[in-house]
């Protein structure tokens, strides 16, 4: 199944790319989705996140499903 | 179909215009409206910032600021707030965020203004990034 | 010379234009700036309130104003605040008065910001009358 | 002596006049100068206020001097 994942901010900067579209296993998980990025991008290993699916916040044990687009939050640092 | 279905929420690239929020949260009821601006500052860190970039996962932005919206309704029923944060590249003492709240009463419209400005620096996907004269950083909050 | 003695505090007559306020209080070390109208309400004590009628003794007025300026500026030596107050004939939804306050910390540009709001409520020689659809009131705080 | 009188909102329009100067014996005080008003105008006796000479507050007992400016202050109501 695939999954859309898009990037923002450091993370973003660091990966050099804003979106991608993965295939994944059935049922796998946010965190091994970051392990992947992290494999790839060592830069990535302290970087702190919030995983969001579809737009909300959850958490890195969250099963992927087919379809779903999938973002790892910096810490955001919007408003002032 | 909830109460700030049709609320004032938006992440835009343009200069913020206040009066549009006023007049999106104003009501005949109301005796207080409370603005808050967040503005650019010249200092950060003991650095001096040139300007700043502001990044947003726009449509999750949207969506969270919606649920903010949602809280302020629970929690003051006779209240209304809008929120609009502005992205792309800001100079000293341009507002990247504007928040506006009617109220009928004066307390409340700064409780549920701060209320606001807090709850968007705790759960809304967007970051600025400082740039300085000899270098730039993504701040990333706590 | 006082820190507040080119401060922008008024009794006008005239619509209050916000931004006159902003410009007067932000500087470039300012990362919040907290803006408070206090508007007219329709509905006062369950009648319908068609119009207000401020009156003030505007000289006294300028200076109470002028020592909550002063008092932000002990209590609050980072930021700065400005007052407009209207008087005359105002109607449903117009705002009586504005108070800007700019800061460098968000938190601090609320307190300061109802701070302001709260001492001009008390000591600024200003009065309200009420007319409603049947008689008018003169309106006299606590 | 002679102070000067400014009235405003509810007093203003009880005694029908917004100034006037007033001969006052020295050593008069603010309290005498109210009693005199309410002598006039009876209505008054209710009214609440606070004196303010010369464009600040003080207290019932203040003694007037030549020239000052004394205003009868009701209960604010500025502000919303």
């Amino acid at each position: 199944m695939r999954v859309r994942l898009r990037y923002f901010a450091s993370i973003r900067e660091r990966l050099g790319r804003t979106t991608e579209e993965l295939e994944v296993p059935e049922g796998a998980l946010v965190s091994e989705v970051w392990e992947r990025l992290v494999a790839e991008c060592p830069a990535l290993e302290q970087q702190r996140y919030r995983p969001a699916v579809n737009q909300e916040y959850t958490s890195p044990g969250h099963v992927l499903r087919d379809g779903d687009e999938l973002v790892f939050i910096p810490p955001v640092s919007g408003g002032l | 179909m909830t109460t700030t279905e049709r609320a004032l929420c938006r992440v835009t690239t343009e200069k913020i215009d206040a009066q549009e929020l006023i007049d999106a949260v104003q009501t005949a009821a109301d005796g207080a409206v409370c603005v808050f601006y967040g503005v650019v500052r010249e200092d950060s860190r003991n650095k001096k910032v040139r300007f700043l970039e502001y990044d947003a996962y726009p449509e999750m932005a949207e969506k969270k600021m919606r649920d903010i919206l949602e809280e302020v309704a629970v929690r003051w029923p006779e209240q209304r707030a809008a929120i609009v944060h502005r992205v792309g590249t800001l100079g000293i003492g341009e507002a990247s965020v504007v928040i506006a709240v009617g109220s009928p009463h004066r307390g409340e419209s700064f409780e549920a203004c701060r209320y606001v400005i807090d709850r968007v620096k705790q759960e809304v996907p967007i970051w600025k990034k400082e740039v300085f004269t000899d270098g730039e950083e993504w701040v990333e909050g706590s």
